[in-house]
């Protein structure tokens, strides 16, 4: 019986298998290199700080407690241009506002609008690549076009129109951020769905019968989903930095929130009296970004799309 | 003799790669341009041929991934080229394909187990509760362990992979299965493996193959029929210990002495072709072969040879042969 | 050419350095005080200020006649003035230059024709030198609008038929500096005018340097990139006297305001109004925020304006008493509009006055909310009145009381932000215009205070002092209380 | 004796461990002669040229061993000497025509490149000698294709240029790894028969790696089998396909279907598959997958052993009685093999 | 080639009605009304209503559009609202003063990030690596505005070594003849204003090039990692050639490929970059000016400047795509999927 024969082999895999490792899910898998990538804990311990500062504070908030040094929006006139001392950590601002307790806020902030931001432009840039990446044709096309036009204007300028046509606000802000990314979103999406569906497997899920929405669902998106995530992550990053520009420019969110890009833009008159009300929002947006550049650029080597998609 | 379970009529495929500022086609690529021929039921019918003459494009409209430019394929007598989509996808279930590259056939995201019960699944050919019965079983035909189910492609060798990629395309219990050069990725010790369980696969199950690969000694092992495959056309058919003793066209006498012997006392004489194959995208006039044809004759380069029957079951387009 | 040749040396130059680029240099066509300091060194006008206050002098006029009735004014010009392009300045010029500010010829962009010229019904050239201004009704404060920088001075008509009716790339005056060129965004060149009429200017160049940012500024300043910069705020004193430069400091003839919206409850009840104002500590607050370069404001108008009285006093911090009121009137939230930049009468930025604000009025139990706006938003929401306090200010045109207090009876609500409405207080208003200058004029004009203080339409927030700085080697450096800086008599050693 | 390399042990030092890629082998290369090295992928054959070349990339090195060549150690020799000897002595083409050759470089320039290094002659004379090169290699009109960057050429030819321009300097000693592998049947059958006439022409010696027993078994004088790093047999072409000793060599030339092979029977497999490098058997690295494979040979490593002219590594040949007594099992086979190799 | 450049600028005439639509949407529809501001303190609303009639401000949005569009067609863009000025001529003053600092922060920005990156990428791992890629990490973390005000605090405020503002001395401001003042001094031999110019744009250039120089280096190492690793590197390596030249003449000439699109594409974004930098530094150049112009709703100048630098924008990268082809021989345009 041949059966009986490559059952042979059968038995010979089984013990080759051995070898291979205990099975493991593509997460777990993806975990595993980050945590070899020093750089990326770093960034993730970081980011955790932060939303540890972040949540905890919203809480608190919520539930009328005050777990922050100082209110950090009132003001005391009488303590204004406090230098950093035992008291006031990173001093006082003009208003006489603890800087320390306003940093701690602002993280909450910075990394609301960060998500929010991501959220918005990731969800419908997302839908658009997909569309046009599997769809391809005049959808492309047209898809596409559009989303040339968007990246044909600096973002940056884009989201001060949409600011200033929208009005100030945090609301506003998360808007502006998010809509002038999505083009970006769209077109990673779209490359990525276009070289996945070049792989054999998704022919293969062809083969079987699948249909196309399944394909897309079943078998592109799961494939792209990491690309997603890196870009994401790397998105909140420059999702803070543009929400610091629109607060530098006095476009940001609406007063008294303790933004960092409103607290610098502010301090601007002040650099030489008291330079750490300048010093210190900007050392907070630059190590939250850091952090999910961090962060980003680990996860996009432990994915490594060379070793894993194709 | 054999009952005909495919007959491809004419059959071509020419890409579209450049098109005008309208987006008219200027350029195509022949990728096969008007094959004729038949697969018994039962049986394996090798495709030979150098790299780019068409053989997977060939395969791939078969299985529905392509739409032919032209020519009928009628599989148990029904035309499958002019179906719907949504009709044409109903008989995907007979005919599955497996890939060349067992790396990048299989969805890096799905275990093994899912990737085998998905055709079942989607297909409804089973209850929802027998479907994890039927995925044992079919591994346990292609020769891997129930356990190993729940594992990632990641974690498997080319040629355990491979016999994934086969067990996916058994799970729909197919008529034919077009197997795409399923060994020349692997390993030579690992081959043999491969190769032994699509012979047994086809005998236990009653399959039909269209076996393509590049080389003739592969497909010779499998194959009862073989056709032979040169810049989208074929030059030759002929069942296998016919072709292999009698080659015809001077393509497959060229192809056959290129294969190196296994034996160093045999060394024979070499036909070494000349230069490279020409383009499919403007391939020569007349017969494509004459321009590394070593036995040319006058009128090659100007009247394309016609394909035809010069023994009983061996076809050979050459202008050679009456 | 000849920009080469004459290029500046820094020895006979000057260099200002303000906050911004002006508008342009068309004295009927702009409206920012940017734009006046450099305009006033080009142009000039009838009349001109005296440098210490906002009384009247002769300028291109030598003398001048008021009728009986108050509807004729006769001026007699000085001779031989030419135009920087060497045309004639006379009496038609004049015409010329009011008529394109009337009806027909005036345009909505003159924004301020009507405020300069709203009486008048008409020019006559009399002679040469001598021209004649008829009123539809009499106007007190036309004299000292004829002293503006905004509308009021003389261009050279060929200049303005050449150019559409639109010099504010190319300006022709007759002042003591001419323009020379115009870098955008980066500076304005002047130089000296040989032919002038009068004392010749000492400084050969002046240039308008444009840096926006203060502290850029006070770095330019001690850097030696500038001779005299403005616009600073009290936070960079030191650092500049430090570098052993000078601070230039003046009274300011402007008011900065919270305006309460009268025309919507609670706010339309002055014991709520004045409540609120009781809660806040306006001298503390000032001194805090402006570090002793704004004083305190005792009433809308400056002090050294006619009309001013010491006896006006706004209602006194008392949050107390405040809290209580506003609990009985059950005030316990506001909502407060303000604008993001800083303003000339507000150095530190509407946003930080109204944090400031909203802290003062935790203390007594009211919840403010704050949306900010840049300015010109911000502007259309204090038109569409969707607030309960506003922010503001107003900076003096002409050194009238008028000028300031009839923002409280006028019906646009991007005057009257306040909304404030009294059928007294408009009726004096009017009163004072047709009033000549003196006593009985200023009297009024105390009253008019009066009434706004007790009423608590406004809470006078501060008075911004004008804060320049300049090198130690600059001479005889001034700013006008109006916001111009001429520069003819300044030296640099 | 042209090259002798002496207990050769390359390792790669990872993460995960210590991958020992090539693990003391040692063979020589006379001049003029071809010696192929075979086996399965991974089993290090890459690595042992690049050892030779000094070409290897970060985490591998040479851990131990000599690489005599012309009696000259090649591992001990500097930088600057060894670029001496690179391309001029000692030439090497790569298994991937496709990408072995700079695509943004004419083909003129890249193989000039290599002439003008080696050889004090002017641009000129530099150029002629590469068109002459690429003529000699068969690229018609090769004056003009060798304007040609490499995206213009096909696989074939360009494979023949990277040839070219390995033997421009004429080299001594031409390092070819699977030069063919790519490559279509009948190319490949063209860039073999170049090799050869290349080998008549130049005298050169040549070491060919390939997987492909077929290639070997056409074009090498000698031949080295390696599985896992290690060499396990080495005889001349005759007596390896005549009688292989190995139990691997001979499940490879079972396995593979041959041509002139009739019979439908199904092929002999080697069952199980490679073993992963970072987890070696104890023993002997085949045990596990030969059907010989007794207690001790997961235990202890067999020494290669040197037996009549030829070397294999394997218990069964221990001593020449038990070798006969041995190859009682392997003999049918053997024996069979002679007939057209068929196995049951 | 020619047949596809001309394609190429065809399809920029869709993008930039595309462009002008999107902005027109913004600005026209759902921005402040800019009367009040151009109309200053003492504006009525009878003024404001005449003023928004005589700028076709009462048109239905459609024929505002084609009002505008007819106009930009026959090469007039408007007049500013607030400076009265010719849109045109607004920009060409301001222009050359964005294209020379982006420029300069472009060379800055690129040479050091190709020496860092292809450092980085041969001594791979050892501690010029890592410094190189922190430094990089923080390059592309920290907001540029920051940057360049501590640039100022440090550089013109404490050491008093550089100008903090502006593009030159006046006293020294060369004659206009390409409105950049390093050519323009140059050409009219005006030495000390060469060097004042210089002086005066290294602080914003540096600030505005730190991102772009991070996003190089990272890509230059990453792109020379991968080239590193090619056959054909290995093959130069076999030839015996000098490992400088392997690293030059093979893995840069490749590696540079992608890295000049880059480039290309840094280009474009430091346009944008410039929007922030400018403020900072009170550059006189275009993006500063639209910030302000985005603010006032000076609703011409915002529409012209966004279609100069989306046409700037997809100029150039028809540009990184033409040297991409001259890089590259494997490019053929005809196939090549915009
Ligand atoms: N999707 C496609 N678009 C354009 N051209 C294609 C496409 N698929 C294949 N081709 C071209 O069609 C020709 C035939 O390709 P095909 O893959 O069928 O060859 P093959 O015989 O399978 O070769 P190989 O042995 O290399 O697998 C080739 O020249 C190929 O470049
Ligand atoms: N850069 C590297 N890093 C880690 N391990 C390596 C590296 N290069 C080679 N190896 C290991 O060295 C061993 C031998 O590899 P080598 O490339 O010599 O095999 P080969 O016989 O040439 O195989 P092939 O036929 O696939 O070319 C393999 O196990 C491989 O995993
Ligand atoms: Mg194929
Ligand atoms: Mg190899």
């Amino acid at each position: 019986m041949k059966t009986k024969d490559s059952s042979n082999p059968n038995e010979n895999s089984l013990q080759a298998a051995e070898y291979v490792e205990k099975p493991e899910s593509q997460l777990k898998v993806m975990w595993e290199t980050l945590r070899q990538n020093k750089a990326a804990v770093v960034g993730l311990i970081i980011i955790a700080f932060l939303v540890l500062i972040a949540f905890t504070v919203w809480v608190s908030e919520l539930m009328g407690k005050q777990i922050l040094p100082y209110d950090p929006n009132y003001s005391d006139m009488s303590k204004a241009f406090i230098h950093p001392n035992s008291t006031h950590w990173f001093g006082t601002d003009q208003l006489g506002r603890d800087m320390f307790s306003r940093i701690l806020d602002g993280t909450k902030i910075s990394l609301f609008v960060g998500v929010a931001a991501v959220a918005i432009s990731l969800t419908i840039g997302v839908i658009l690549g997909a569309v046009a990446g599997y769809r391809g044709g005049k959808t492309d096309t047209v898809i596409m076009r559009v989303m040339d036009m968007m990246l044909a204007i600096p973002s940056i300028l884009l989201a001060i129109a949409f600011m200033a046509a929208l009005g100030k606000g945090l609301d506003k802000a998360i808007i502006a951020i998010g809509l002038v990314s999505i083009p970006e979103y769209a077109r990673i999406v779209r490359g990525s769905i276009l070289s996945v569906k070049e792989n054999d497997f998704v022919q293969a899920a062809k083969v079987i019968g699948n249909k196309s929405s399944r394909i897309i669902y079943k078998h592109i998106l799961p494939n792209v989903i990491s690309v997603i995530v890196v870009r994401a992550t790397l998105g909140i990053s420059s999702a803070v930095l543009d929400t610091a520009a629109l607060g530098f420019l006095g476009l940001g969110v609406q007063p008294p929130f303790a933004e960092w890009g409103d607290m610098l833009g502010r301090a601007r008159g002040f650099i030489f009296t008291a330079p750490y009300t300048l010093i210190f929002p900007g050392i907070a947006i630059t190590i939250t970004v850091l952090a999910f550049n961090l962060l980003g650029d680990g996860l996009r080597d432990a994915i490594d799309p060379k070793s894993r998609i194709k | 003799m054999n009952e005909v379970l495919m007959d491809i009529q004419n059959l071509s495929k020419h890409f579209i790669i450049d098109t005008n500022f309208f987006g008219k086609p200027v350029t195509a690529l022949k990728a096969v341009d008007g094959v004729s021929f038949t697969i018994n039921k039962t049986e394996a019918f090798g495709l030979v041929g150098e790299s780019g003459c068409g053989k997977t494009t060939l395969g791939k409209i078969l299985v529905n991934l392509y739409r032919p430019t032209n020519g009928k394929i009628l599989f148990e007598g029904k035309d499958l080229t002019v179906l719907d989509e949504e009709k044409r996808r109903s008989y995907c279930k007979d005919i599955q394909m497996i890939f060349q590259d067992p790396y990048a056939s299989l969805n890096p995201r799905m275990t093994i187990g899912d990737i085998i019960a998905e055709p079942i699944v989607i297909n409804n050919l089973l209850p929802k509760n027998k479907v994890e019965e039927r995925v044992i079983y079919l591994l346990n035909c292609v020769g891997l362990a129930r356990h190993q189910r729940n594992r990632y492609p990641h974690e498997f060798s080319g040629g355990q992979r491979q016999r994934v990629g086969i067990a996916r395309a058994l799970a729909v219990e197919p008529k034919l299965i077009v197997c795409d050069e399923p060994v020349s990725a692997l390993d030579v010790s690992i081959q043999a493996q491969v190769l032994n369980l699509l012979s047994d696969l086809k005998e236990e199950f009653g399959l039909t193959y269209l076996f393509i690969a590049h080389g003739l000694n592969v497909v010779k092992h499998i194959s009862d029929r073989v056709g032979v495959m040169y810049l989208g056309k074929l030059v030759e058919i002929a069942p296998k210990k016919e072709l292999y003793a009698n080659p015809m066209h001077p393509y497959t006498q060229a192809l056959l002495s290129a294969i190196p012997v296994i034996n160093p006392k045999n060394k024979k004489e070499r036909i070494i072709l000349q230069g490279d194959v020409p383009s499919p995208i403007n391939p020569p006039a007349g017969c494509r072969f004459c321009s590394r044809c070593f036995k040319e004759l006058d009128q090659c380069k100007h009247h394309e040879p016609v394909f035809k029957e010069v023994s009983p079951g061996h076809f050979v387009a050459c202008h050679l042969y009456k | 050419g000849s920009e080469g040749s004459t290029a500046p040396k820094a020895s006979d130059t000057l260099i200002y350095a303000q906050g911004a680029e002006p508008r342009g240099l068309d004295p009927a066509l702009v409206d920012d005080g940017e734009s006046a300091k450099v305009m006033s060194n080009i142009y000039e006008g009838l009349l001109k200020y005296n440098q210490d206050s906002t009384k009247v002098e002769p300028s291109l006029a030598k003398s001048w006649e008021v009728s009986p009735d108050g509807l004729t004014y006769t001026f007699h010009l000085q001779e031989g003035v030419k135009f920087h392009d060497g045309t004639d300045f006379n009496a038609e010029a004049v015409k010329f230059n009011i008529d394109r500010q009337l009806p027909p010829q005036v345009t909505e962009d003159m924004p301020y024709a009507p405020f300069v010229y709203g009486s008048v019904k008409n020019v006559e050239v009399v002679d040469a030198n001598t021209v004649k201004i008829n009123l539809t009704s009499p106007s007190t404060p036309l004299l000292n609008n004829l002293a503006m920088i905004m509308g009021a001075p003389v261009i050279s008509p060929k200049a303005l038929k050449e150019n559409n009716n639109n010099v504010n790339q190319v300006p022709v005056g007759t002042g003591p500096y001419k323009f020379v060129k115009w870098e955008k965004d980066q500076n304005i060149v002047l130089v000296r005018n040989e032919e002038y009429w009068g004392t010749k200017a000492i400084t050969k160049n002046v240039i308008f340097k444009f840096i926006k940012d203060n502290s850029a500024r006070v770095v330019a300043l001690n850097n030696g990139e500038a001779d005299i910069i403005d616009g600073i705020d009290s936070t960079v004193v030191k650092q500049i006297t430090d570098a052993g430069n000078k601070i230039f400091q003046a009274p300011g003839m402007n008011i900065n305001y919270m305006a309460y919206n009268a025309s919507k409850k609670p706010f339309d009840n002055s014991k709520v109004r004045a409540a609120i104002s009781q809660a806040i500590n306006v001298p503390e607050l000032v001194k805090s925020l402006y570090q002793g370069y704004s004083e305190p404001a005792n009433s809308i108008l400056p002090t050294f304006v006619e009309g001013y009285d010491k006896s006006i006093a706004q209602v006194s911090y008392d949050p107390t008493a405040a809290a209580k009121t506003l609990k009985e009137a059950g005030v316990t939230s506001v909502h407060m509009i303000t604008y993001t930049n800083p303003r000339p009468y507000n150095s530190a930025t509407g946003q930080s006055l109204a944090e400031a604000i909203q802290g003062y009025l935790s203390k007594v139990g009211v919840t403010v909310t704050i949306d900010s706006f840049d300015w010109t938003t911000y502007k259309q929401k204090v038109k569409a009145g969707d607030f309960d306090l506003a922010f503001y200010g107003w900076i003096g045109d002409n050194g009238d009381p008028d000028n300031f207090l009839n923002l409280l009876s006028v019906e646009d609500p991007t005057m009257n932000i306040a909304r404030y409405k009294n059928e007294q207080f408009n009726g004096l208003i009017a009163k004072g215009l047709t009033i000549p200058a003196g006593a009985d004029r200023n009297a009024v004009y105390t009253q008019l205070e009066k009434i706004a203080a007790t009423d608590a339409a406004w809470l006078p927030i501060s008075h911004a002092q004008t804060l320049c700085a300049y090198r130690p080697n600059v001479e005889n450096f001034y700013f006008h209380m109006t916001g111009i800086t001429p520069f003819a008599g300044v030296a640099k050693k | 004796m042209l090259l002798e390399v002496k207990n050769l042990s390359t390792e790669f030092k990872l993460k995960r461990g210590i991958v020992k890629a090539v693990d003391n082998i040692s063979f020589t290369i006379d001049k003029g002669e071809i010696l192929a090295i075979v086996g399965e992928s991974g089993s290090g054959k890459s690595v042992t040229s690049l050892s030779i070349m000094g070409l290897l990339q970060k985490p591998g090195r040479i851990a131990n061993g000599e690489i005599l060549f012309k009696s000259q150690d090649l591992n001990k020799m500097s930088n600057k000497e060894l670029k001496k000897i690179r391309g001029n002595n000692i030439s090497m083409i790569f298994q991937e025509p496709m990408t072995s050759l700079n695509p943004v470089w004419r083909i003129k320039d890249q193989i000039m490149e290599s002439i003008m290094t080696h050889m004090q002659i002017s641009k000129k004379e530099a150029l002629a000698r590469t068109i002459e090169m690429l003529d000699t290699v068969g690229i018609p009109s090769a004056a003009q294709r060798a304007n040609d960057f490499p995206h213009q050429m096909s696989g074939g030819m360009r494979q023949r240029v990277m040839t070219a321009m390995a033997l421009a300097c004429e080299p001594e000693l031409l390092i070819a790894d699977e030069p063919t592998t790519a490559l279509d049947v009948t190319i490949q059958a063209q860039i073999l028969e170049l090799l050869y006439r290349m080998r008549e022409k130049f005298n050169m010696a040549v070491l060919l790696i390939t997987h492909d027993l077929g290639v070997v078994s056409e074009a090498a004088d000698r031949v080295i089998v390696m599985y896992c790093g290690k060499i396990v047999e080495e005889a001349d072409v005759r007596s390896l396909f005549e009688r292989p000793l190995h139990p691997y060599t001979v499940g490879l030339l079972q396995s593979i279907p041959q041509i002139d092979d009739d019979s439908d029977e199904r092929l002999y497999m080697i069952k199980g598959m490679v073993p992963n490098p970072l987890n070696m058997p104890s023993g002997c690295a085949f045990s596990d997958r030969c059907d010989h494979s007794t207690e001790r040979c997961t235990k202890e490593i067999p020494e290669l052993r040197e037996m009549s002219g030829r070397k294999v590594r394997c218990f069964l040949y221990e001593s020449e009685s038990i070798t006969c007594g041995g190859i009682g099992a392997t003999s049918a086979s053997v024996g069979a093999m002679e007939g057209g190799l068929a196995i049951k | 080639m020619l047949k596809y450049i001309l394609k190429r600028i065809l399809m920029l005439i869709p993008v930039l009605i595309g462009v002008s639509i999107i902005v027109f949407l913004i600005m026209r529809v759902f921005s402040p009304d800019p009367a009040p501001i151009v109309l200053g303190q003492h504006a009525t609303q009878q003024t404001v209503d005449a003023w928004r009639q005589a700028n076709g401000l009462n048109d239905p949005i459609y024929l505002q559009y084609f009002n505008y569009l007819q106009g930009a067609l026959t090469g007039d863009l408007g007049t500013s609202y607030y400076t009265k000025t010719s849109v045109t001529k607004e920009i060409l003053t301001r222009f050359p003063a964005t294209i020379e600092l982006a420029l300069v922060a472009i060379v800055l920005a690129s040479i050091f990030g190709i020496i860092i990156g292809v450092i980085s990428a041969v001594k791979k791992n050892s501690i010029f690596d890592n410094a190189g890629m922190l430094l990089a990490l923080v390059g592309v973390s920290m907001p540029i505005f920051w940057l360049g005000i501590l640039l100022i605090i440090l550089f013109s405020g404490v050491l008093h070594w550089l100008p903090s503002n502006g593009r030159i001395d006046p006293l020294l401001q060369p004659i206009r003849v390409t409105g950049f003042y390093l050519v323009d001094s140059l050409m009219t031999g005006n030495m000390d204003a060469f060097k004042d110019a210089l002086r005066h744009i290294i602080l914003p250039a540096s600030a505005l090039a730190m991102y772009s120089m991070a996003i190089i280096t990272r890509m230059t190492r990453s792109s020379m990692l991968d080239t590193l690793q090619q056959d054909y590197i290995r093959t130069a390596r076999a030839k015996g050639i000098d490992e400088n030249r392997v690293i030059v003449r093979h893995a840069l000439r490749n590696g540079l490929i992608p890295i000049i699109t880059v480039i290309g594409l840094q280009l474009g974004s430091l346009l944008g970059g410039a929007v922030l930098t400018e403020t900072v530094f009170s550059w006189p150049g275009i993006g500063a000016y639209t910030v302000a112009c985005i603010l006032k709703s000076d609703f011409p100048v915002v529409q012209g400047v966004v279609l100069l630098v989306a046409t700037i924008f997809v100029l150039m990268n028809l540009l990184v795509d033409v040297v991409y082809g001259f890089l590259d021989p494997r490019i053929k345009y005809s196939k090549k999927e915009v």
